[in-house]
């Protein structure tokens, strides 16, 4: 095992990592201020990479694509908040999973209804196709590049947005107590529905940037659902900055685990158990890692008590 | 110090540079009501929470009748003995008054993990608890779900529960907050009554009734005891004039 | 009451004219993926199924859907039996839900016919008298993919599939018949669409070839990812993940892909020619693998049921074994355990003006059938 | 206004007749599908007690449902095959005795309920709702990948296991097989709710601060629930791998977990027949919505979100407005 795949392999966890983090940023921002559990964030995902896949299909251009799916998801989530969630903020977490869940149900079929079956296309535009040389002779994907670079972007605007703007004091705000900043007069269903809309174009950006190098199609957005949960869950609920180290930490658990326990087990077994039995546990090292957190920090790394 | 059922040494928790409790020492005699008096903010209730174990304190040692209960879990002091009621009523809003008692009775009557026994025909228990019901004079509404009984009724079911855990000693917060003449004059009958059984730590801003009640009281400021006696020696304590400043002593 | 009384009326003619009915009807369950994940294969199997039995008066089709959950596919295999009264099954799309099926519907005294899942388990041991399977055994494609990369010259491969028993399957058949050595063998999670750290690997090991199986959208995401990657090694790969109904979603991708299938739309004969127009006449769009798979299966049917009642299992029964049907495939013969004895192409991704689609560039394996047949006690 | 009371027996003659029905016009598919609904009935009687009675929202119970499942289909997998299942510490036979496999497909899930509850009831909230997933979610991993009872593929039994005197294998027989465990479950949910016990956990699940304070160790009632609640789920899933003969991951899938809770939503919270009636509810939806159109889901979602929305009380909060707990 050479530290030229090592490496490799790290730039890897951070990418996925990186995703992650635009699908749990707004996931763990719809908790933090609006107090929702909400399962269906992984449909703003699919239908941001449907939006997308459906412009670049008629203009050819990824870049507008890529708005596409911003706009898209962002467009959805205000409909969807307006007509349905933001009935639910009052309730108890359960009528919120249960809602959701419906949601989930609802959006997929409803996607399937009007995309069909097959997955759809959409690739990445020539500019990014091949690998780059980096440092030490690694070689890397100039896309996957890319995705880092927008999402380390995302996360700095982020953190702008909500250390040094009027919409982001009333996020905070929002955030340690939801009955001042209605007190202060700042009008509270407004600022959710636009919290709830930049979570949703976040997924849904992060789905037409993974779409591009995997596949668009229906019930693409519930495994990474999942997966920003165990994030935002490993993270602390309501911290962006939990939300990104649990993001990175799942990235990276998930990409080096997977590759380096089966090798790690051929010192112990026969080749072929060790690579079912690796793979196995790789597929499991997440939630082991989860399990692991919580049972020593039951509020994440992050979370307040 | 065999006389003393509750005595508390030291003790202090910080959050940060602030002091909420500062090497408080305060103790509990048998046949008595000790009541803790202070402005808004001095650190009655952490205090409270600090004796049942809810919030850990930083250092100081809590010893109950002869043993050290420091280091025990909020749920082991309550089994032990400790029972309190909360400043903000709490109790279980969908039970009634009865079964609301009839839980703090499960305890001592090691009847939590009955698993099969109906609990509808275990009259000893309907009979206990009636009885605690007609201290408090809650008898009438025995069967009101809680969540509906006024303010001055649920301030008064919750001392119910705690008289229902037949403890060594009782701390209250506030538990005439809100009542009227008829509620108080009762509580201060019954409290009367009850001290002989357990002593009782005595929180509350009706200075009338603490005068009326308190064996010893104890003035707390800024997370520091600054004086401790009889009614008679605080009501002529300067430094607590000082400090109730505004209020009529 | 009267109402319940004319149902009922109702309720004992029907099941009475079932009885009395003509012989040489058949009734058909077919259990399929119509909604959710991988849907579009139960579509087009379905689709090609009633193609071909579109215009025969004798069988009715119930078609249900099992969400590609194995307990939905068995409970309607009960139904199908216990309530509709079928006389024989199909449909069913993946290996799991087979497992779950095929048994209980045998079991049960009743046909089935796989149009495409052909787990190992119902090939050998496992193997009925009722059961006839018209696509491939599992292996089959893998087989011919290792046999393909030994005459292209492959002598390192590096190969991947999911961690389950049909990738275990695959890696199996390709190393059956292929001759080389390994650079790598990898197994990924069920449902993993990024293989940035496998493609790494890949870069890594010093391979001169890549075999892969990785079945739906799982397949998609890897194949662009190895395109960008830039590595110029040849991949091989089954035809499940070149399929028409997919290689749109991969894009150019996929282009000079060697790929292995039973079938192809450009094999050259008069039944394929005729599938193939009529197909596209009928639904608008060119036919996948499973569309003539299913359209094989329901030419078979059509071809027993011309010689014997199904009441007759044991002479329809026989003449399902004779496959005297004329496949899309050209030569098809059922071995001694009920799975199909055909040869298997290799087939290159190519571009037919703007659609990708694909051309068969040789014979991968004459004849083949499976190594199975030998455990079968039948 | 009918009353909960009377609805519970229209339950329970439906339950009767439903059988009956079937064996007259020769439809057992109707009692196969009625028998389903009784098992999913169950699995959500479980739930109903941590979930609706303690407020313990599990959104793993696909866990403990899929253990029992396994359970059941591993031992019969090994008498079939005459195998031995275990050589130590003695020597533990395979059985398609269902009189033997229940106590075992109670024990083991049992055993996982606690500890899986051990490690999540140090947690509460979302951080409980979501490592309850985990730890599903972690077994359903580890079913697809664990090559020796069939992985993704599932595990086939070919024949129902068997009980003494009875054919399993007939509709109605197994009907009323599950139609007494789902008796029984309903009749152990009742004593428990109205004993002692179940006063403490009702009343964890309305002030948890307020039982510490009198002194009742909340935490070990918590598990207790949660144990009993998870063994009831099992069972269902042991009953489930019997109806179907087969098992396979997607019992222990997270859609599972979504399914058992929604049955006890849809049916009502915290009241007995609740589950039954979800379950029933959302099986007749699915047969009549998919007589009509592949897009079913889409519909069965919207009339989940309506019923969230403006029938919060549950199926069975229609006939009762007495407030449960």
């Amino acid at each position: 095992m050479t530290f030229i795949l090592f490496f490799e392999q790290l730039l890897n966890g951070m990418q996925f990592g990186i995703m992650l983090f635009l699908m749990s940023a707004g996931l763990t921002l719809i908790f933090g201020v609006m107090g929702l559990i909400n399962l269906a964030h992984g449909s703003f995902y699919m239908i941001g990479a449907f939006c997308a896949a459906l412009i670049a299909g008629l203009t050819g251009s990824f870049w507008l694509a890529l708005l596409a799916s911003l706009i898209g998801a962002a467009i959805a989530g205000v409909l969807i908040e307006i007509i349905i969630i933001r009935r639910l903020y009052r309730r108890d977490h359960l009528d919120q999973v249960l809602a959701t869940f419906a949601l989930i149900l609802l959006l997929s079929e409803g996607v399937r209804w009007i995309f069909g079956a097959f997955p759809l296309y959409l690739n990445i535009p020539n500019i990014l196709n091949g690998s780059i040389p980096l440092f030490f002779d690694i070689i890397y994907s100039k896309y996957r590049l890319f995705i880092i670079l927008i999402g380390f972007l995302i996360a700095a605007g982020l953190y702008l947005l909500i250390t040094k703007t009027r919409l982001g004091i009333r996020i905070r705000a929002g955030q340690n107590d939801r009955q001042m900043i209605s007190a202060l007069g700042v009008d509270i269903s407004k600022l959710y529905t636009i919290v709830f809309a930049i979570g949703a174009g976040l997924a849904g950006l992060a789905g037409a940037m993974i779409g591009a190098i995997q596949s668009v199609e229906v019930g693409m957005g519930e495994p990474i659902l999942i997966l920003a949960f165990v994030v935002i869950v490993i993270g602390g609920i309501g911290s962006i900055k939990g939300a990104f180290i649990g993001s990175i930490l799942v990235g990276v658990t998930d990409t080096i685990g997977r590759v380096f326990l089966p090798n790690f087990l051929k010192i112990f077994m026969e080749s072929a158990n060790a690579t079912s039995m690796g793979s196995s546990i790789g597929s499991m090292l997440i939630y082991i890692l989860m399990a692991l957190i919580l049972i020593m920090k039951p509020s994440g790394l992050f979370g307040k008590n | 110090m065999k006389n003393k059922i509750l005595n508390i040494k030291n003790l202090s928790k910080s959050y940060g540079a602030f002091k909420v409790t500062d090497e408080i020492a305060i103790d509990l005699n048998f046949n008595e009501i000790h009541a803790l008096i202070g402005p808004n903010g001095a650190g009655k209730s952490t205090l409270i929470k600090q004796i049942v174990g809810s919030v850990k304190h930083d250092i100081g040692s809590i010893i109950l009748d002869q043993e050290d209960i420091t280091d025990l879990t909020d749920i082991e002091r309550a089994k032990i003995g400790i029972s309190r009621t909360f400043q903000v009523s709490s109790i279980i809003p969908k039970f009634s008054a009865l079964e609301n008692i009839i839980l703090s009775l499960l305890n001592k009557s090691n009847n939590t993990f009955q698993l099969f026994k109906s609990l509808k025909q275990n009259r000893e228990l309907h009979l206990k608890a009636k009885k605690i019901l007609r201290d408090i004079d809650l008898d009438s509404k025995s069967d009101e779900v809680a969540s509906e009984l006024s303010h001055g009724d649920r301030r008064k079911l919750e001392v119910g529960l705690a008289l229902a855990m037949d403890p060594k000693v009782f701390l209250f917060d506030e538990p005439m907050a809100g009542l009227d003449e008829i509620g108080t004059k009762m509580m201060i009958d019954l409290f009367k009554k009850i001290k002989a059984n357990s002593p009782i730590l005595l929180i509350e801003h009706d200075m009338e009734a603490v005068f009326a009640l308190a064996d010893r009281v104890s003035v707390i400021v800024y997370g520091k005891i600054v004086a401790t006696g009889t009614v008679k020696e605080i009501k002529s304590n300067k430094l607590v004039r000082d400090v109730y400043l505004g209020y009529e002593i | 009451m009267k109402n319940l009384t004319t149902t009922l009326a109702a309720l004992v003619i029907m099941s009475a004219s079932s009885v009395f009915a003509d012989g040489h009807k058949v009734k058909v369950g077919m259990i399929t993926t119509l909604s959710g994940g991988g849907s579009g294969l139960g579509i087009d199997v379905r689709d090609g199924f009633m193609l071909a039995v579109k215009d025969n008066k004798n069988i009715t089709v119930i078609t249900k859907d099992d969400q590609r959950k194995p307990d939905i596919a068995v409970q309607l295999a009960d139904k199908m039996i216990q309530s509709d009264k079928v006389d024989v099954l199909t449909g069913i799309i993946w290996s799991n839900l087979a497992m779950a099926v095929v048994p209980a519907t045998v079991n049960q005294g009743k046909f089935y016919l796989s149009p495409n899942a052909g787990p190992s388990k119902l090939a050998g041991k496992g193997c009925h008298k009722n059961y006839f399977n018209v696509a491939w055994q599992n292996d089959n494609l893998h087989e011919a993919a290792g046999g393909y990369a030994n005459s292209a010259g492959f002598k390192n491969s590096f190969i991947l599939a999911p961690n389950y028993p049909a990738g275990k399957d695959a890696l199996t058949g390709y190393k059956r018949f292929f001759k080389g050595k390994l650079a790598g063998e990898v197994y990924t999670k069920l449902g993993q669409k990024d293989y940035a750290a496998e493609i790494a690997q890949i870069r890594a090991s010093g391979a001169d070839s890549v075999f892969f199986f990785l079945p739906g959208g799982m397949g998609i995401g890897f194949m662009k990812q190895f395109s960008q990657s830039g590595i110029k090694l040849p991949v091989v790969g089954p035809a499940f993940s070149f399929d028409q109904g997919i290689l749109k979603a991969v894009g150019d991708a996929a282009l000079g892909v060697k790929n292995t299938s039973q079938w192809s739309k450009d094999i050259n004969n008069a039944a394929n020619k005729k599938f193939v127009s009529e197909f596209q006449k009928e639904f608008g769009r060119l036919p996948s693998l499973y569309a003539s798979q299913g359209y094989d299966t329901g030419k078979l049917l059509i071809s027993a049921m011309s010689k014997a009642k199904i009441k007759d299992m044991d002479k329809f029964r026989n003449e399902l074994r004779k496959a005297d049907f004329s496949s899309t495939r050209g030569k098809f013969s059922f071995d001694k355990n009920h799975h199909p004895i055909q040869d298997i192409y290799v087939r290159e991704v190519i571009k037919e003006g703007k659609t990708l689609t694909n051309k068969i560039v040789s014979v991968g394996l004459k004849d083949h059938s499976n190594v199975y047949v030998s455990e079968c006690n039948m | 206004m009918i009353s909960e009371h009377f609805f519970n027996k229209w339950i329970w003659s439906l339950l009767l007749i439903i059988p009956i029905c079937g064996l007259i016009f020769d439809e057992p598919y109707y009692i196969t599908l009625a028998t389903k609904v009784i098992i999913l009935g169950i699995a959500g009687v479980g739930l109903n007690l941590a979930l609706g009675y303690c407020g313990l929202i599990s959104f793993g119970h696909a866990a403990f449902f899929g253990v029992g499942g396994y359970v059941t289909a591993i031992m019969s997998y090994h008498a079939i095959n005459e195998e031995i299942l275990f050589n130590w510490p003695f020597d533990i036979f395979g059985s398609s005795e269902m009189l033997i496999i229940w106590p075992f497909a109670i024990f083991i899930s049992s055993f996982f309920s606690l500890i899986i509850g051990l490690l999540s009831l140090r947690t509460s909230g979302v951080y409980f709702i979501m490592i309850t997933l985990a730890f599903a979610q972690m077994l359903y991993f580890f079913s697809i990948s664990w090559p020796n009872y069939g992985g993704e593929d599932g595990l086939s039994i070919y024949m129902r296991n068997s009980l003494p005197m009875l054919n399993t294998m007939n509709p109605l027989t197994f009907y009323l097989i599950s139609l007494s465990w789902l008796l029984t479950s309903i009749y152990i949910s009742y004593k428990l709710i109205n004993s002692p016990f179940g006063m403490a956990f009702q009343a964890v699940k309305q002030n948890e601060e307020r039982v510490k304070s009198v002194g009742i160790e909340t935490f070990k009632v918590k598990l207790l629930v949660f144990v009993v609640s998870g063994a009831i789920t099992g069972l269902a899933g042991s009953l489930y791998t019997d109806l179907n003969r087969f098992v396979s991951p997607s019992v222990l899938d997270w859609q599972t977990s979504g399914e058992i809770m929604v049955f006890v939503i849809l049916g009502g919270i915290a009241r007995l027949y609740g589950p039954l009636v979800g379950a029933a509810f959302f099986i007749i939806l699915e047969q009549t919505l998919g007589a009509y159109t592949e897009n079913w889901q889409f519909w069965l979602g919207l009339i989940l979100i309506l019923e969230i929305l403006y029938a919060r009380t549950g199926i069975m909060g229609l006939f009762n407005k007495k407030k449960t707990i």
